[in-house]
């Protein structure tokens, strides 16, 4: 039978870069899943993993984290902190067992709106495959927030 | 409670015909807070604004939500809108219906569901919104140029004429850079120092600027507007208020066989000595590493010859501080010499020369005194090879660029050497002719039809000595590649241009980026040119890359010019997005705990460290303080700080949860 | 000759990249290889020509290279690419050259001698494991029929003492080599 | 120094000089070389021009024979099989893939621990200027010192410095007394495997070299590489043919020219093999430029 299941998908993105590139998206007319809905930052370095952790605590299904290439960013550096922020948040939440193909961490230029929209259909695809995420439960949650 | 005010915007078929515009107005209507909801055809006509305008004032709003086109299109518009009715600008947020919903999906309810929640999203966030008004810094007006070269003297000029005041900051002994040792320029063929030493007089005389030669930059603090400049005057050895110049210690000097900067090597100065005789300031100085006096403790004939007793030997380095509000870096480029080139010979032949040090072999004021003579053994060559891309465009040798400047003056070279040696020879091996600029191709044209340069297509391959000549080994790419052998007097190599050395150091000073090459970068390859990523810090001439005199000068008007603007008004106004620290009642006085990660993770060096006083001065525990001027806004310090003691007005923790959360509940 | 079939792969192009990582496309024709090279004056087509053709992926270009006497004419001196800006291997490029108009057949006539001359010396060291000089220069006179070649220096290299008349046989130091590896020769 | 010897093909033959004058000065310097059993040839010009692998696994053939009898370090004279060597090491180190290839053809283990060296680095390793100062005789002469292109090049392959403008033989020369002069031709091609197949490419390109070094005074040419010696030596009929005038300018190895210093006969050194007189003795241009430590040597 035909999986019918609609995740919801959250986007915490940098104006500078991904936000443009999706607007981008929308000028070229690409096409896309409508399961995302787009949190416009300044820049991916504001990005704190309290944030993720509290959309998975809500019970998004999937989370897209995106912003300048590395080099690009309109503050110099601040996708490099992201970068390194994300590299220790992937490896804890592997460690505490958490499905980490639910949160997507990518670059996307505000010349890149056929990627932004093929990294948007991609991620519904993979988490319509994954089905619903199980909420993280508030202790857990209140665990790795301390670490955060 | 709050009121706020809900616009849904059609954009006439764009948004209307794939969203249900009135759907959506009537739920957000149902939304706690929202005072009132409604849709309309264009909201960004200007019915569309007079009718947010009109809400505003009866329904007394207190935030409002445009759903419409992206933000980056027309939040201006509707900001403005707002401030008119006595809004604060920063309480009105716009949803992205059209751009990121309407445009790329498909007609549904999915769609429409989508509009709703990035509408709720913004009126959580609204509800939130505190008003901001913008910064405002004070503006020191003296501007600080570093390097006399032409770009750093057009800068300074431009901006001294405009009315503010300049400090010009020199580290050789007198301005003028690179221009100073031309001969001719091209296209025109007009003297350089005929055309420039006025400006360096005009720059010397000018009532607004300062001029401090023989002196670098030490560091710099602070941020647009209000920078610090400590500046090192290194010591001159002389007192330039009672020295009148009159050369009487240059004579006297008996250690006169130092190799002169300004004729490459080609010529000799003495350990006291001024550069170059039409030097601004035409004032000696003493070169401490050559002088006997400062090597063996012996000598002083300078100081007894002096009439002035101007000669101060026991002078200091001396550091001053200058508040500066803006600073143009025009410190220029260097080039290759001929010792780069292993198949050139490494620099052991004395033949083999590059184009800066032709420049003196051909300049009436250089070492032969215009007439072209072979360093080796002072004969006039009649047979010179020009290699062009000597080092540029050469990745093996590590310089991939092209160096921009050389196919001008190479065609400019062969074209004074023949003017100068009648019945002479010029070879000239060349890649490519890049002859892009008013004139340029002409200019070149003339050199191969009227002067009969011969312009042969190919790179050399090798030059070596052979009883008294120099045989170079090329090849003629447009016969087949076939060998050519030229037996030359002289060979000139138009060397790459690079950056200068230290040119690293002084970025890392001025907090500016450089590229690998580290030539300074610009903060926008097109569209801003001449400044830096730091706000106030401007770029003109080579030391941003490669470029002759006209693109030099204009680059420094455009960086005058954006002085002159920064300096027109007396405060700055910046946009109010940046970083705060809270603020609490004593004892706290802040949850700052003081563990500076933010510090380290700011990319604009914005945070400072603030310490808390009792009423006895004694110091209680330091807080992070962000310096409004120097906060550009990324919030990288919000994510870094555990104690989430510091925030991002506009994007502060409570807003963007409050989206987060009504996305997902 | 124009740019007609556009896939690297299926010329020799693509052979060399695959075969040595060199891109010829890196040249930018800037001749200085052609300047320096020692054989060049005695080349039908010049060491940078002989990128171009390759430059320009068409068989008849590519069949132009495999049948030129240049590619036969490199000494494998290294000039060229101790020079090169943009560090174009053309000795590898040439090695690969050669291999491949051996395999297609298409040795320039002129060049005919200098393949013996291999042959002949690979030969021998099939046969000997090692050179030895005398039965490799009467090798190469019967294959190419210059009998009468340094006719006058071998006896000299004799009495000299630089000629050996009998070889000492040590095949089966390579005989495993060239069953692996003969085929061309 | 106790070191490994890869003599290669021409020193049992045409270079056979070489070889002697080499093993004549080596107890002298305190080298003690320890020749590679069973060594074949390296395929030197041949192979590579038309098989690549073959042109590896000939040399690397070498290399695991000198490995299976423990020899760490190898001097290896000749400058083609140096070459061909040190070429084949650096590609087998690059390329695992292709490392896999050769050792399977070759049916040996390898490893690539064998230093490989030429005979330069291994003789300015030995006459320090200390060393030569007990030196019976000295080679005042003016000699022309000539590298070709195996000992400097590919940079990838032979890591000379000085590409362009190698010294260490005119170092070498220098400390035995002789004056090596600043000549144009220290790095260009001899004609190498042409020498019977293009012998007119052979006459003109050392009639090249021989006139610059003739031009400029040198009483001597000094090679380290048989190709170059038989090409400047034994091909001077062809090349005087070209050049239309007579040469008589000599061609000596290193070793011999070492060999002469340190007051070894001749015929030791096999100076008799060259089809150019070697007659030096009597045209000693160079008193002035003889270190004093080597005139109180001969005096």
């Amino acid at each position: 039978m035909e999986n019918t299941f609609e995740p919801k998908i959250v986007a915490y993105v940098c104006n500078w870069c991904t936000y443009a590139g999706a607007d981008l998206t929308g000028t070229s007319r690409i096409k896309y899943a409508a399961n995302v809905r787009i949190v416009r930052f300044p820049c991916t370095g504001r990005i704190d993993y309290n944030l993720l952790l509290k959309a998975l605590a809500l019970g998004a299904d999937g989370i897209i984290v995106s912003g300048c290439h590395p080099n690009d960013c309109h503050y110099t550096s601040g996708n490099f902190h992201a970068r390194r922020r994300w590299i220790v948040f992937k490896q804890m939440m592997e460690y505490m067992g958490y499905d980490m193909r639910r949160v997507k961490f990518s670059w996307v230029s505000a010349a890149e709106g056929a990627k932004w929209a093929d990294i948007v259909n991609t991620t519904v695809r993979e988490i319509r495959e994954l089905g619903p995420a199980q909420r993280i439960q508030n202790e857990e949650f209140r665990m790795m927030n301390s670490e955060g | 409670m709050s009121r706020i005010g809900v616009f849904i915007c059609h954009c006439g078929e764009n948004i209307g015909a794939t969203v249900d515009c009135a759907k959506v107005a009537k739920t957000c209507a149902a939304i706690p807070g929202v005072e009132l909801s409604v849709d309309y055809k264009y909201m960004c006509s200007e019915p569309g604004q007079s009718l947010i305008r009109e809400a505003i004032k009866e329904k007394k709003l207190d935030g409002v939500v445009v759903a419409a086109c992206s933000p980056r299109m027309h939040e201006p518009t509707f900001r403005k809108a707002c401030a008119e009715m006595g809004l604060n600008p920063f309480l009105c947020e716009m949803a992205n219906l059209r751009e990121q919903c309407s445009w790329v999906h498909a007609k549904g309810d999915a769609t429409t569901d989508k509009a709703v929640d990035l509408v709720s999203m913004m009126v959580e966030k609204v509800k939130r919104n505190k008003p901001l008004n913008p910064i405002k810094v004070p503006v020191t007006k003296t501007a600080l140029v570093i390097g006399g070269g032409i770009a750093g003297i057009q800068a300074a000029l431009d901006i001294a004429n405009g009315g503010q005041k300049v400090v010009l900051v020199e580290k050789d002994p007198s301005i003028g850079g690179h221009m100073a040792q031309l001969s001719e320029t091209f296209p025109t063929l007009d003297c350089s120092q005929c055309i420039l030493t006025p400006r360096m007089v005009e720059v010397a005389q000018h009532p607004n600027i300062t001029l401090y030669t023989y002196a670098e930059l030490e560091g710099l603090d602070g941020f647009i507007g209000n920078f610090t400049a400590r500046i090192r005057k290194k010591a001159k050895s002389i007192d330039e208020k009672i020295c009148t110049g009159c050369g009487e210690c240059v004579t006297a000097c008996p250690i006169k066989k130092n190799p002169s900067e300004f004729n490459m090597g080609l010529g000799q100065r003495s350990a006291i000595y001024v550069p170059f005789p039409q030097a601004v300031p035409n004032k000696p100085v003493i070169d401490r590493l050559r002088c006997s006096y400062f090597k063996t403790g012996k000598c002083k004939f300078c100081v007894t010859k002096c009439p002035a007793q101007a000669i101060r030997l026991d002078q200091q380095d001396e550091i001053i501080e200058i508040p500066v509000g803006s600073v143009v870096v025009t410190t220029g480029f260097d080039v290759k010499g001929a010792d780069f080139f292993p198949e050139y010979g490494y620099g052991r032949y004395k033949d083999v020369v590059n184009g800066l040090q032709f420049e003196r072999l051909l300049s009436a004021s250089g070492p032969t005194l215009g007439e072209v003579r072979r360093p080796s053994d002072g004969n006039v060559p009649k047979k010179i090879v020009f290699i062009a891309c000597a080092g540029s465009r050469d990745p093996a040798k590590g310089i991939d660029y092209c160096s921009k400047i050389c196919c001008m003056y190479t065609a400019k070279h062969a074209m004074l050497y023949k003017h100068k040696v009648h019945d002479a020879e010029a070879y000239v091996f060349y890649m490519d002719i890049r002859a892009g600029g008013k004139g340029y191709d002409e200019f070149v044209r003339r050199a191969i039809e009227e002067d009969s340069v011969n312009y042969i297509r190919g790179r050399v391959s090798r030059v070596y000595e052979r009883n008294g000549k120099l045989i170079v080994h090329g090849a003629d790419t447009l016969l087949g590649a076939q060998q050519v052998e030229i037996e030359a007097d002289m060979v000139v190599l138009a060397t790459a241009g690079i950056s200068n050395p230290g040119s690293e150091e002084l970025a890392q000073k001025l907090h500016i980026s450089y590229d690998k090459y580290r030539f300074f970068s610009e903060a926008h390859p097109k569209l801003r040119p001449v400044e830096t990523n730091t706000g106030g810090i401007f770029l003109a001439g080579a030391c941003q890359s490669p470029k002759d005199i006209p693109d030099t000068v204009s680059q420094a008007s455009a960086a005058a010019s954006k002085v002159l603007a920064l300096f027109s008004r007396d405060e700055l106004t910046r946009e109010p997005v940046i970083a705060v620290v809270n603020r609490t009642a004593p004892p706290l006085f802040s949850t700052c705990a003081g563990c500076f990660m933010c510090e380290t993770a700011c990319p604009y060096h914005a945070i400072e460290r603030e310490e808390i006083k009792t009423r006895d001065g004694k110091v209680i525990r330091s807080v992070a303080r962000v310096n409004p001027g120097l906060c550009q806004g990324c919030g990288t310090c919000v994510a870094f700080c555990k104690s989430k003691s510091i925030d991002l007005q506009g994007y502060s923790n409570e807003q963007v949860y409050a989206e987060v959360l009504e996305l997902l509940s | 000759m124009l740019h007609s079939e556009p896939h690297e792969d299926s010329f020799l192009a693509g052979t060399i990249r695959q075969k040595t990582g060199v891109s010829v496309q890196r040249c930018y024709q800037c001749g200085k290889c052609s300047a320096g090279c020692p054989a060049a004056s005695e080349m039908d087509i010049a060491p940078s020509v002989v990128l171009r053709h390759l430059q320009l992926q068409s068989s008849e270009a590519d069949k132009h290279v495999l049948g030129s006497y240049s590619i036969w004419l490199c000494l494998t001196c290294h000039t060229c690419i101790a020079r090169c800006p943009m560090e174009v291997d053309l000795p590898k490029v040439m090695d690969v050259l050669r291999a491949e108009s051996l395999k297609h057949k298409l040795v320039h006539p002129k060049a005919k001698d200098i393949v013996s001359f291999h042959r002949s010396f690979l030969g021998t060291i099939r046969r000997f494991g090692r050179l030895w000089e005398m039965g490799f220069v009467a090798d190469y006179k019967l294959r190419t029929g210059h009998l009468m070649q340094d006719i006058a220096v071998a006896p000299v290299m004799f009495e000299k003492g630089k000629l050996s008349l009998i070889p000492q046989f040590r095949k089966k130091l390579v005989s495993r080599i060239f069953a692996a590896r003969g085929g061309n020769i | 120094m106790k070191i490994g010897l890869y003599p290669g093909c021409s020193l049992e033959g045409s270079a056979r000089e070489y070889a002697e004058s080499l093993h004549a000065i080596a107890p002298k310097i305190g080298l003690e070389l320890k020749e590679v059993e069973g060594w074949n040839c390296c395929g030197a010009s041949s192979a590579h021009a038309v098989d690549h692998l073959l042109s590896l696994a000939l040399p690397a053939k070498i290399l695991a024979q000198a490995e299976q009898q423990n020899i760490d370090e190898l001097v290896v004279p000749c400058a083609a099989c140096y070459n061909r060597l040190a070429s084949a090491k650096t590609e087998m180190a690059a390329e695992q893939k292709t490392r896999d290839e050769v050792v399977k053809i070759m049916n040996m283990p390898y490893s690539g621990s064998t230093t490989i060296k030429n005979i330069l680095e291994v003789l300015d390793h030995l006459l320090t200027p200390e060393t030569v100062k007990a030196f019976p005789a000295f080679f005042p002469y003016k000699v022309a010192c000539y590298y070709g292109c195996l000992l400097v090049r590919p940079k990838s392959v032979v890591h000379a410095e000085r590409m362009e403008d190698p010294v260490q033989m005119d170092e070498l020369m220098k400390r035995i007394g002789a004056a090596p002069l600043d000549w144009g031709m220290k790095t260009e091609c001899c004609g190498a495997s042409f020498s019977i197949t293009r012998t007119d490419i052979v006459g003109k390109l050392c009639g090249d070299i021989l006139e610059d070094a003739v031009v400029r005074g040198a009483q001597a040419v000094i090679v380290a590489c048989p190709m170059c010696h038989s090409n400047l030596d034994m091909r001077r009929a062809e090349i005087e043919k070209v050049a239309g005038k007579k040469y008589d300018i000599p061609v000596l190895y290193i070793t011999q020219a070492i060999g002469l210093a340190l007051g070894l006969t001749p015929k030791q050194l096999g100076l008799q093999r060259h089809f150019v007189p070697v007659s030096l003795q009597g045209k000693q241009k160079n008193q002035q430029n003889v270190p004093a430590a080597l005139k109180a040597a001969v005096a």
